[in-house]
């Protein structure tokens, strides 16, 4: 189990910190067509905000923020964007994961509908892996024995 | 036990340094493995997903089959360790 | 010999099948029932085995044809005049059985009597199967089904003893199960089919030395449920069984199937020019002739009737394949004879010796005293199965056994026929004892019990089969023509 | 010899790292050891992979440098990294992440019921179970 | 449309259901196992579409986002993948309705992970055999390995150590794989199969890929516990819940083996693996002794689920065996037993769990007190039907496909294969008859003639339906399929063994 700090240098820093993180984080997300990075990159680096609430303010509190079902939902929902951005191309005609046919749905050419068909992918990854990382964090650490967060 | 063990890793290693005898020198420009199917990637990135960053445009479209299942992996991996541990203590 | 397609082989196969299951579904909640769809099914099998007899004799074939399991490999019935000679006893056999089993385990209110009509039901049909498959392969299957639905019936009374007699017979017969898979296999690669034909096919197919390891092996893997003597030993061993069951297991269904098999190679599948030339017959015939002689010795040594029984058993199945490795049209047909013959004799005898337990509980010789006096139409018919045995005239064995002394002067090797004589001396030496005792031997107390026969459903058929083996005695091709059969078959092997 | 070592020392490095992790996944007694092996021999695999990828020369990653909107000019196949072998260790170091997750949620699960984690006590305690009559 | 859509269905439509199930579990338990069972129905219909697709149409390639090989990936279905594609999702199909009471039981608190996790496994195994990618099929691998690891442990409380140690040897095999992989990759620069088997005979005496083909084999042989590296399985398989069990015994090895014959004979040719180097008679030799060990420890075991895992490690040395003679007999000899092995073992695992879901206990020694024929006679007969397949009496499939094996020995010229083959026959034969007679007699003191029939007095307490209509499905494809199988060669296997034979 963790102890829950009461430091509260650390929840300042901490308070200060995180929200510079995930910014970061999105970034590299949004960023990873013109530049190093891309989902997992950048959903690790969501995920690693989280964690750093875990450290700072407790697990009661991380949960008031992010409750095991969201976790849940998030990971799931990353998934599904990745597999029905191919499902909509399968839909559509082409084959699975064919992007370039979502330029019937989208303003854009076959090529530029490839680009965002990858953009929303990545998306996708960064979520899944974000809310993954999240929860195996919370039940290795936790050793599985924690309680739903007071509502 | 530990010298089965010591004897396994030996003979593993032995495969692999005989086996390595044949390979392409490292960073070598002319490696097979940069011949055969990186040069389209590197060239043909741009016009065909008009994405820069070619480990973004394979990742995620030229195989992207194989990230769809890397994020079932991970899935898989968090669905089990809440089937296997999760437990509320109520 | 020309071929009709006809579906009745398939018939008479499904007929038994479809009884078991209804056995299976009827049978807890009554007996009646269970017992009536034997019966009913054993007389339906019969007619419609018995009307194929017509059309065989003008030389035609049955055949039916399931389905293709590889090239030149058919699940396929192909009823010919051996195959059909078979058949009509173990159809005929099966009628008389079945009520004697209905009297012996009402008699002896056996547990698990469901289970026992059923196995019994699936072993018939087995036997059916071996008794018409066209070839080696549809042979196996049903081989199988026999050795497995009869094992059940081995191990039927449970006892610790029953058990190990079971394991002993499936250890036998299952180790020559996959020998004959084998040896099967290798002759598909050889020949490229494995359809049976008079005469043989793989003549030539390969090398002669291994020819002669195929012959050997196959024949000593079907040799072992037909008891060939250095592989005899599960037979006196399953005589734990109840009386029906080993009655089925000897007379009819088991080690018949076993000699039935042993001639199909011999004949259907090397083919006598084959063993003449490469002179395994006469191997063979010294082989048997030993198993002959000896099993009489054994015979001689057994208190308990039904392994006295037993050993007369092997005896007598020795000598039909004798018959067959002699080689000569008149011993072959004596062979098939006998295998028919025997069936009707040695059944007899079975059922006596079951009315004997179920009444007295008796089992040995020695306990027989004065039997005769209390239950006359058994310990008669026993004396006629004796004779016939013995091959006395005039009940049937000594028909066949007179073709087979035939056979053994025409292949000009007398010392069989010495054989042949010498075991039916040994037959009567212990055969007669039994019936001097029960009939002309004070019981030891000597008080006469006075008549008290076993139950009807049993004295019945122990009656009717003794008949029968007098009627056959005196007019052989009474009913279903078993000599005219015989000879068909004798003349397609030899292609005369 | 010498040059010869030289040339392939990306090959040296990765298989010693795996054998190392070999041994310890084989040889260990500890659970968590072999773990810590398990991840060795998974990122001795992936420097393996990544360090084919390296181009000699002046190739630099593999991101087009100002490009964006399609570009006509044709690309120096020289100029950049082969890519691919990123593309597959990213998936690899995330299968690796996940085993070992579930590797660790395993050794969660033994750990509540033998209360440690060396192979050789849980086996006695498995022993001492197996002697207890079963009822 | 829809037909050409099927690849992608058999494998999306699990994924995507399996996410659904995940989330929905959270608020709502109920619909989880029939979501389940919907999405492998779908994966059930597509894969029979594929296969008459393949034999109508001939080899069918799915390129995924549209991209060419090499540079995309692509499935390949030709008739080897249609065949065990469809046998796969039977299998997952007729297991998944039969996990629901097991589960219920075993782990109620779980169901939603557990068929999320299951459809998952599924899924992947479904992948590995559809896909013409040699890295794609390491991740599926992961996928279904992960997946099996996870509910592997979800069982007795012995699971979670047998669970890591499958674990450990697994992750070994898996990375050897991917070494392969990386091997040929570095030597051709490519991964799709089709592309490596046109690049590679011209580098077929390079070291390099002489290492490559060994680690896949070592890698696939501990996936498949094949016989010295199958040190995993028995563990694993003895103490996992019976429903999984029963999927992953029947399949798991199976699928394995079809990526073997993958390697052996699509990425490397035939002339390699058989003729340039001595695989194949490595192979065979280590196959009969994996089925001699298999059978013989078999033998020795007590706990009913121990002893089948033995009997599996033979029946892998069986497929192996097939596939080491290297001739067509042999070959259709192997594929058929994939399909004859993959029902009986599924089979025979789910009876067992039936068992252990009614009695709490498969200790085989106390059998005979239990009366098991007469309180669930169903199961046990299909129990005796199975064991008969196994052994290999005709006409149960097992037979044939045992039949097809020895006269590819014969073919082969390999006599000691052909013996080999009947003496573990034999061997399995002791097998179960020891199981067999344990059930049906209970040795009693002989009954004294007239005090007989007195123990009829237990009352039926028969497995549940939805445990029971699997189970006799697979029976009767079982019985059937065996009279079948000369029709199944001509349409399917002849043309999934490789033309060069």
């Amino acid at each position: 189990m963790i102890r829950e700090v009461e430091s509260i240098i650390i929840q300042t820093i901490c308070r200060i910190l995180i929200p510079f993180i995930q910014l970061f984080g999105l970034y590299v997300i949004a960023h990873g067509h013109g530049s190093p990075g891309g989902g997992f990159q950048g959903g690790c680096i969501l995920a690693a905000s989280f964690v750093l609430i875990v450290v700072a303010f407790g697990l009661q509190e991380a949960k008031r923020r992010f409750s095991e079902k969201l976790v849940n939902l998030f990971s799931s929902i990353g998934v599904f964007i990745y597999a029905w951005t191919g499902w909509m191309a399968l839909l559509l005609g082409a084959n699975f994961l064919d992007y370039g046919r979502l330029s019937k749905i989208l303003p854009a050419d076959p090529v530029h509908a490839r680009y965002y068909g990858v953009f929303a992918v990545e998306v996708g990854v960064g979520i899944t892996v974000m809310a993954i990382m999240v929860s195996l964090f919370i039940d290795l650490v936790t050793g599985g024995e924690h309680e739903e967060a007071p509502e | 036990m530990k010298l089965l063990a010591l004897i396994a890793s030996m003979i593993t290693g032995a495969l692999l340094i005989y086996a390595t005898t044949d390979f392409p020198d490292w960073g070598d420009p002319q490696s097979p493995a940069s011949l055969h199917v990186s040069p389209r990637y590197i060239q043909k990135t741009m016009e065909e997903t008009a994405i820069p960053n070619m480990v973004t445009a394979i990742l995620a479209d030229y195989r992207g089959y194989d990230t769809l299942f890397e994020e079932t992996v991970i899935l898989t991996a968090g669905i089990s360790a809440i089937l296997l541990i999760r437990r509320s203590r109520k | 010999m020309d071929v009709v397609y006809s579906i009745k082989p398939l018939l008479a196969i499904m007929v038994s099948l479809v009884a078991a299951c209804l056995i299976l579904l009827t049978g807890e909640r009554s007996k009646n029932l269970r017992e009536s769809w034997t019966i009913l099914a054993s007389v339906i099998k019969f007619i419609i085995v018995v009307s194929m007899v017509p059309s065989v004799l003008d030389g035609n074939v049955l055949e039916y044809t399931i389905i293709s399991l590889a090239p030149g490999l058919f699940l396929q019935f192909r009823v010919d005049a051996f195959g059909l000679l078979f058949g009509i006893l173990a159809s005929t056999l099966w009628i008389a059985t079945s009520f004697y089993s209905i009297g012996y385990m009402r008699g002896l209110k056996e547990h698990a009597q469901t289970r026992y009509f059923f196995c019994f039901a699936i072993a018939i049909s087995a036997t059916l199967g071996i008794a018409f498959s066209a070839n080696l392969l549809t042979l196996f299957v049903f081989y199988e089904m026999l050795t497995l639905a009869t094992y059940p019936l081995v191990a039927h009374k449970e006892t610790p003893e029953a058990i190990k007699g079971g394991r002993k017979y499936l250890t036998y017969t299952l180790t020559a199960g996959v020998v004959i898979l084998l040896s099967m296999a290798i002759i598909y690669r050889l020949t490229g089919t494995l359809d049976f034909k008079p005469g043989g096919f793989v003549a030539g197919s390969a090398s002669a030395d291994m020819l002669r390891f195929l012959f050997v092996t196959l024949v000593m893997s079907f040799g072992v449920k037909a008891a060939i003597m250095p592989l005899h030993e599960w037979l006196p061993t399953a005589m734990v069984a109840p009386t029906p069951v080993s009655a089925l297991l000897h007379a009819v269904a088991v080690v018949k199937a076993g000699v039935f098999g042993v001639l199909r190679v011999i004949l259907y599948v090397f083919g006598p020019a084959f063993l003449h030339d490469t002179g395994l017959w006469i191997l063979l015939a010294y082989l048997v002739s030993f198993t002959i002689i000896v099993s009489c010795f054994f015979a001689l040594a057994q208190d308990n009737i039904k392994r006295r029984l037993a050993f007369s058993t092997i005896n007598n199945l020795s000598i039909v394949i004798l018959g067959a490795a002699l080689l000569s049209a008149d011993a072959i047909k004596g062979g098939m004879l006998h295998i028919a013959f025997h069936g009707f004799m040695k059944i007899t005898l079975f059922f006596v010796a079951g009315a004997i337990y179920v009444k007295t509980h008796k089992q040995n010789v020695s306990e027989l005293d004065g039997l005769g006096r209390q239950m006359p139409l058994t310990m008669g018919s026993f004396a006629i199965g004796a004779m016939g045995v013995c091959g006395i005239p005039p009940t049937c064995g000594f028909i066949s056994k007179w073709y087979l002394c035939l056979g053994s002067l025409a292949a000009h090797e007398i010392i069989f026929l010495f054989v042949f004589l010498a075991s039916a001396l040994l037959d009567a030496a212990f055969f007669f004892p039994i019936v001097y005792r029960a009939f002309f031997k004070k019981t030891k107390e000597d008080i006469n019990p006075g008549f008290n026969e076993a139950p009807l459903f049993m004295v019945t058929p122990l009656m009717a089969t003794a008949f029968f083996s007098l009627v056959l005695g005196i007019f052989p091709n009474a009913f279903v023509h078993f000599i005219e059969i015989a000879a068909l078959a004798v003349q397609n092997i030899m292609g005369g | 010899m010498i040059e010869y070592i030289i040339a392939k020392y990306n090959y040296w490095a990765y298989i010693v790292l795996m054998m190392i992790g070999f041994y310890a996944m084989i040889g260990k007694g500890n659970l968590i050891k072999k773990l810590l092996g398990m991840n060795v021999f998974q990122w001795a695999i992936i420097l393996f992979y990544v360090s084919t990828s390296v181009k000699k020369g002046g190739a630099t990653i593999p991101i087009i440098q100002n490009g964006h909107g399609p570009v006509t000019h044709a690309v120096d196949v020289a100029q950049y990294l082969n890519p691919l072998p990123h593309v597959l260790m990213l998936t690899a170091i995330v299968v690796g992440v996940s085993t070992t997750g579930v590797a660790l949620s395993l050794a969660i699960m033994i750990y509540r019921k033998y209360k440690t984690l060396e192979e050789d006590e849980i086996l006695q305690s498995e022993e001492y179970e197996a002697l207890k009559p079963e009822e | 449309m829809i037909a050409e859509q099927f690849p992608a269905l058999i494998i999306v439509f699990p994924l995507i259901t399996a996410l659904l199930i995940n989330v929905v579990g959270w608020w709502w338990i109920r619909p989880c196992f029939y979501m389940s069972i919907l999405a492998l129905a779908v994966s059930f219909i597509s894969s029979i579409g594929i296969l008459n697709t393949v034999v109508t149409q001939g080899i069918i390639h799915y390129k995924l986002g549209g991209w060419d090989p090499p540079w995309g990936i692509e499935y390949v279905v030709d008739h080897l993948n249609a065949f065990i594609l469809v046998i796969v999702s039977f299998i997952g199909l007729l297991i998944c309705i039969y996990s629901k009471k097991g589960i219920e039981q075993e782990m109620p608190k779980k169901i939603p992970q557990f068929y999320s996790i299951y459809t998952l496994l599924v899924m992947g195994l479904l992948g590995m055999t559809v896909t013409g990618d040699a890295f794609n099929l390491y991740v599926l691998l992961e996928i279904a390995s992960l997946a099996s690891y996870a509910l592997i442990a979800m069982g007795e409380d012995r699971a979670p150590l047998a669970s890591f140690n499958y674990l450990i040897m697994g992750t070994i095999g898996a990375c050897f794989y991917l070494l392969g992989v990386g091997y040929l990759y570095i030597v051709t620069g490519s991964l799709n199969m089709a592309d490596l088997s046109e690049l590679l005979p011209k580098l077929y005496h390079s070291k390099a890929v002489l290492v490559a083909f060994a680690f896949f084999l070592i890698g696939i042989g501990i996936k498949m516990a094949f016989f010295p590296l199958h040190v995993w399985l028995p563990d694993a398989y003895t103490h996992a819940p019976s429903s999984v069990s029963a999927f992953v015994a029947g399949t798991m090895t199976k699928v394995v083996a079809y990526v073997l014959m993958r390697v052996m004979f699509t990425i490397f040719r035939p002339y390699f693996s058989i003729e340039l180097i001595p695989a194949t008679t490595v192979l065979g030799w280590t196959a009969v002794a994996a089925m001699m060990y298999g059978c013989v420890l078999a033998i020795a075991q007590h706990d009913l689920k121990r002893m089948l895992s033995y009997i599996l490690i033979a029946e892998v040395g069986y497929i192996v065996l097939g596939i080491s003679m290297a001739n067509r007999m042999g070959l259709t000899g192997a594929i058929l037993h994939i399909m004859n092995d993959a029902l009986m073992m599924a089979c025979l695992f789910s009876v067992a769990g039936a068992i252990m879901f009614k009695i709490g206990n498969r200790d085989i020694t106390n059998f005979r007190n239990q009366q098991l024929n007469k309180k669930m006679p169903f199961t046990m007969a299909a129990f005796t039907i199975t064991a008969l397949s196994v052994i290999g009496i005709p006409p149960t499939c097992g037979f044939f496909s045992k039949w097809y094996l020895v006269i590819g020995a014969i073919d082969a010229q390999q006599w000691v294969f052909a013996v080999a083959l009947i003496l573990s026959s034999l061997l399995s034969a002791i097998v179960f008859f020891k199981v067999i007679e344990k059930i049906y007699f209970k040795p009693r003191e002989p009954v004294h003639p007239d005090s007989g029939g007195t123990h009829e007095d237990v009352v039926m307490d028969e497995a549940p339906i939805s445990m029971l209509i699997p189970i006799y499905i697979m029976v009767g494809g079982i019985l059937i399929l065996g009279i079948l199988s000369g029709k199944i060669i001509s349409t399917v296997i002849q043309f999934a063994v490789p033309a060069s034979f």
